[in-house]
């Protein structure tokens, strides 16, 4: 029962330090899995490349789900790939995050009405913490993903009350 | 013996060759974008994220027919002939209040196409790329700018229009069958088949077919031209299999062809019918009829635990709906929505040939996790109608 | 050992732990900054503000948070052993090196025997985790581990025998004293790699294993990402993995100072008297030690890796016959001169 | 006052404390969350089959075995490099008998190719009558085996 089980009832300075602290710690370093399914990996790789360079966040890529923090995932789910992914997310350490980069990954996309295969969003097998949308995303797009997640991270907390974001957002209305 | 030297020389040679290039990019300069602080400048024709200007938009529903994706949802009201819209930039009067104009970015594959057949060219894309979120639902991006009081009261007004208009026409409809009758000088016929319409109510339908006026029913072949009766054949609506949206409590089928228009649907007088071949070209005859409706809403939206599947028309006579959501079981391990036998209620239809939109009011079938749907049979024509033939 | 030996001897055991945690901490930040350089990125920019220095303490701070894997058809208590073993292999190697004129861990006659002994625990220790992680990438990783290790430890021994010849001792501190002063051909300073000509092939040979001695790239078969995904590292996470990972940079760390000591004439200033004392040296020791590890980073990021019957093939078909006539033909040069 | 071998075990104890003391931390702070698809075995999102621990290609062992004698061969020079530079020619000579006989009988192993690794043959498969399909080498015996290919040594 490490600290990041618990959930505090009240905050204290020393919490909210540590909190800081670790928050910190772990937006700076997302390792992140590579699941690159379909076109939308290339533009992952593009994003990893030198013009955009991921290295500049600290986001580096693992092969391996036990050492990665976030899953990118990136591209079509097939109905076959789904139970993987779910798999494979089940295999990450905690904590970890998701990120779902692409209209297809974000429900379905271009398949969302017709599409037999595919699976009509991956949030059905995993929790999403970010989508990014995109057809596919600019590189950019992804960056400010993984900007927004980092928002999201720094706002977890070790109080109980805190609520968190993006539960709260208003729908947008443009 | 000196082809291994010559080999190991060229390895060697190879090894600082190469090294001498990544040194040489070690002090080069780097290409790096720094993004947030920094970012590039898109072309001109860079397809990012979708932009209405709704002031601009006469709700023509081009764009959403020309999606590929089906991710632009417009709904239109038909605006009041004293309203005054205003007129869009480029001239074109506006008609149509824009009571919904939903555009699904997370949906949306930014082909583009949507942009090219709008009139006015009011949807394009805007050079903007970040707008990733929390949560999906707020990719789906609202440009309709009226209230939902303000919608609410532009379709309580169309809807009095149009029941206004309707009773105009079935009023002419009526005067003229009248007229019809009396230059016929004949009487309405006893025999099986006789018509037994009143002009104006025209019921015998179960559920919320609205009368035709002069709507009436007769045996094929036998009731012809008598005034002011129509016949009521149970015919067949078909609706085009894929172009069902099942959205919850809405099921909307676009009949192409809409033949012998569905009995639930409230027929319009002028599309009257006869029997193929013999009674056509009675004045005011419209044909109430039982119909089949075969609706294929494919790709039913499947939210976890609920199957929103809604069979596409066939409302108001208890017909043949058949539905066939294929798209079911989405989820593993998550919510299963049978597929298929969604239980079709005589409900309300509105039929107008071109445009079928189907309200079922009890037609979902709502059964949380599974859905256990029944489909009623409804291939016999209606009771009533044979009643009524028989008569 | 003067003044240091007053030292409590935990404060005295605990120096180069010190100095390998922040050696470690450095090197990850500036393996990210080489290859980015070298690649025309720019690697770690925002982490702590200038150039990302605080990469990898972020690193460290959230490996601390991740969550610990014991698969659990694993065997636990190897799998739980092996970290252990490998890092306390690594770090008592550190023992016999002479990091200055002033402080050296244990000055033992057989310093390079007992280092040489102990880094091939690590063997053990990577086919223990490969093993115990029952996974078949770990246990192929481990399997080319052992393999590669065991067949490059026959050269880098020969070359490092090839320094003992001239050096005519086992304690690092002795063969670091005996390279002081500048007297080479008369500028050069008395570092053995300009001793003998010989020497120098001894040297590339050295460097060569080293590199796969510490599975560095061209030789990284071990973890090689794209065919066995971490290797025997696969079912580690969190701290553990982090063991492995800072055993690995201690490694690195380790063979490259053995090889300042060997060639570049350990903590002696390459400019004789200047600049010379146990800081300095201390300094001057570093510094050789970090261009070689520059050196490795940029082979890292230049080379391709070798397949692995390439692997074998280089250091059974060439490095081990070559490494032996240069050790005959080296004694053959001290008898003569 | 310690001796120069009691340091270097205090060495190893301080590697090993040091792992504990990283691990107790970590262990203070990580979470522990788990469930039968976290500590099942890795491999790629899919089903293990069976035990990883099978049966691995024998040139591992012979590799092995050759690395045994020439550690033991290692061990016997080191000894003889610290002193040879006082026992001159004799010792030079003896070591080097010594060394060639190990080189002759290495020079013979690898003559015979039993520290080739086998590179998977260039197979295409092919229907053969009455057989069915094989796998042909389409590699022929007069095809130069790349030098850098095996552990052929020409």
């Amino acid at each position: 029962m490490g600290l990041l089980d618990k959930k505090y009832h009240d905050s204290n300075i020393i919490i909210v330090n540590l909190e800081s602290a670790l928050n910190w710690a772990r937006k700076s370093s997302l390792w992140y899995e590579q699941f690159g399914l379909a076109c939308c990996a290339i533009e992952m790789m593009a994003t990893a490349a030198s013009r955009y360079d991921f290295d500049r966040f600290g986001i580096i890529p693992r092969s391996s789900p036990r050492q990665a923090d976030v899953m990118i995932v990136a591209g079509t789910v097939t109905m076959k790939m789904a139970s993987r992914i779910h798999k494979l997310y089940e295999q990450m350490s905690e904590p970890r995050y998701v990120i779902s980069m692409g209209s297809c990954s974000n429900c379905g996309g271009p398949y969302w009405e017709h599409g037999y295969h595919v699976l009509k969003g991956v949030d059905k097998v995993i929790p999403v913490d970010v989508y990014v949308p995109g057809c596919p995303p600019r590189p950019e797009a992804l960056l400010e993903g993984f900007l927004k997640l980092q928002e999201k991270i720094m706002n977890e907390s070790l109080v109980e009350e805190k609520p968190k974001i993006g539960n709260t957002i208003e729908k947008k209305e443009t | 013996m000196v082809h291994s030297f010559k080999q190991g020389w060229q390895t060697l040679k190879s090894i600082f060759t190469g090294m001498g290039i990544t040194i040489r990019h070690f002090f080069g300069p780097s290409v790096t974008l720094q993004y947030p602080d920094e970012r590039d400048v898109l072309p001109k024709l860079a397809r990012s994220k979708l932009f209405v200007n709704i002031d601009d938009c006469i709700g023509c529903n081009l764009c959403a027919r020309a999606c590929p994706v089906n991710c632009i949802d417009i709904e239109t009201v038909k605006a009041g002939a004293d309203v005054d819209l205003g007129k869009t930039s480029n001239g074109s009067q506006k008609r149509l209040w824009i009571s919904r104009f939903v555009i699904d970015m997370a949906k949306c594959m930014y082909c583009d196409l949507c942009t090219y057949p709008c009139p006015t060219d009011c949807i394009y894309m805007v050079q903007e790329y970040e707008y990733s979120d929390f949560n999906r639902d707020n990719l789906v991006y609202k440009f309709s700018n009226l209230t939902p009081e303000k919608i609410a009261e532009v379709k309580e007004t169309a809807r009095i229009e149009a029941e206004e208009a309707e009773k105009k026409k079935a009023e002419e409809a009526a005067a003229k069958a009248a007229r019809a009758s009396k230059a016929s000088d004949s009487r309405p016929s006893s025999v099986p088949g006789a018509a037994r319409g009143i002009p104006g109510s025209a019921k015998g339908i179960p559920g919320k077919a609205k009368g035709i006026p002069g709507a009436s029913k007769g045996v094929p072949g036998k009731a012809q031209g008598i005034p002011g009766a129509a016949k009521s054949i149970p015919g067949k609506a078909k609706g085009i299999p894929g172009a069902a949206k099942g959205v919850p409590g809405k099921a909307k089928s676009i009949p192409g062809t809409a033949k012998g228009v569905p009995g639930a649907a409230k027929s319009v007088p002028t599309a009257a019918k006869g029997v193929p071949g013999k009674a056509k070209g009675v004045p005011g005859a419209a044909k109430g009829v039982p119909g089949k409706a075969k609706s294929v809403p494919t790709a039913a939206k499947n939210v976890p635990g609920k199957a929103k599947s809604i069979p596409g028309t066939a409302k108001g006579v208890p017909g043949k709906a058949k539905s066939v959501p294929t798209s079911a079981k989405s989820v593993p391990g998550k919510a299963k929505s049978v597929p298929g036998t969604a239980k079709s209620v005589p409900g309300k239809a509105k039929g107008v040939p071109g445009k079928a939109k189907g309200v079922p009011g009890g037609g979902a079938a709502k059964v949380p996790g599974k859905s256990t749907a029944k489909q009623v049979p409804g291939k016999k024509p209606p009771k009533e109608n044979k009643d009524n033939n028989t008569d | 050992m003067t003044w240091l030996e007053s030292l409590p001897l935990a404060v005295f055991v605990m120096i180069p732990l010190v100095i390998i945690l922040i050696y470690a901490l450095f090197a990850i930040w500036m393996e990210r900054k080489v290859a980015g350089f070298i690649q025309d990125r720019l690697g770690p920019m925002r982490v702590g503000g200038w150039h990302g220095w605080a990469q990898s303490f972020a690193d460290l701070l959230k490996l601390i948070q991740k969550e610990d894997i014991i698969p659990a058809e694993a065997s636990k208590f190897l799998f739980r052993f092996a970290p252990f073993l490998m890092f306390a292999a690594s770090y008592a190697a550190f023992a016999v090196i002479p990091f200055s004129s002033a402080y050296m861990g244990s000055n033992i006659d057989i310093g390079v025997f007992y280092l040489l002994a102990i880094t091939s625990l690590l063997t053990i220790s990577v086919i223990m985790a490969g093993w115990a992680s029952n996974n078949k990438w770990s246990l192929l990783g481990a399997m080319r581990t052992a393999a590669q290790m065991v067949s490059y430890e026959v050269p880098t021994i020969m070359a490092v025998l090839s320094v003992i010849i001239v050096a005519g001792s086992l304690n690092l501190m002795t063969v670091t004293e005996m390279q002081s002063g500048n007297d080479t051909l008369g500028f050069l300073p008395n570092w053995l790699i300009f001793q003998n000509p010989f020497l120098l092939v001894a040297f590339v040979i050295f460097f060569i294993s080293i590199l796969a001695e510490s599975h560095r790239v061209p030789f990284d078969l071990p973890e090689s990402e794209s065919e066995l995904v971490a290797g025997f590292q696969t079912e580690y996470s969190g701290m553990r993995w982090a063991m492995f990972m800072l055993a690995e940079y201690a490694d690195m760390l380790l063979l490259s100072l053995l090889g300042a000591v060997l060639f570049f004439g350990g903590w002696n200033s390459p400019f004789g008297g200047f600049m010379d004392g146990p800081i300095w040296g201390f300094f001057w020791f570093m510094f050789k030690g970090m261009i070689l590890v520059f050196v490795m980073m940029w082979i890292r990021w230049t080379l391709p890796r070798y397949r692995v019957d390439q692997l074998m093939y280089l250091c059974w078909s060439i490095l081990i016959p070559l490494s032996f006539i240069n050790f005959v033909l080296i004694a053959l040069w001290e008898m003569l001169f | 006052m310690l001796s120069d071998f009691g340091s270097i075990l205090l060495f190893m104890i301080a590697g090993v404390l040091f792992v504990a003391i990283a691990l107790f931390v970590s262990k203070l702070v990580r979470p522990h969350r788990p469930n039968a698809d976290k500590l099942s075995t890795y491999e790629c999102g899919e089903e293990p089959i069976g035990d990883a621990r099978i049966q691995f290609n024998n040139r591992f062992y012979i590799i092995g075995l050759m690395f045994l004698i020439f550690e033991v061969e290692i061990l016997l020079l080191f000894p003889w490099a610290m002193v040879f530079q006082d026992l001159g020619w004799y010792a030079f000579s003896a070591m080097f008998v010594f060394v060639f006989l190990i080189f002759i009988g290495f020079i013979y192993e690898l003559g015979k190719g039993h520290l080739k690794w086998d590179l998977p043959s260039p197979a295409v498969p092919e229907y053969v009558e009455g057989v069915g399909v094989v796998e042909r080498d389409i590699r022929t015996e007069d095809d130069e085996f790349e030098s850098d290919g095996g552990l052929t040594f020409k």
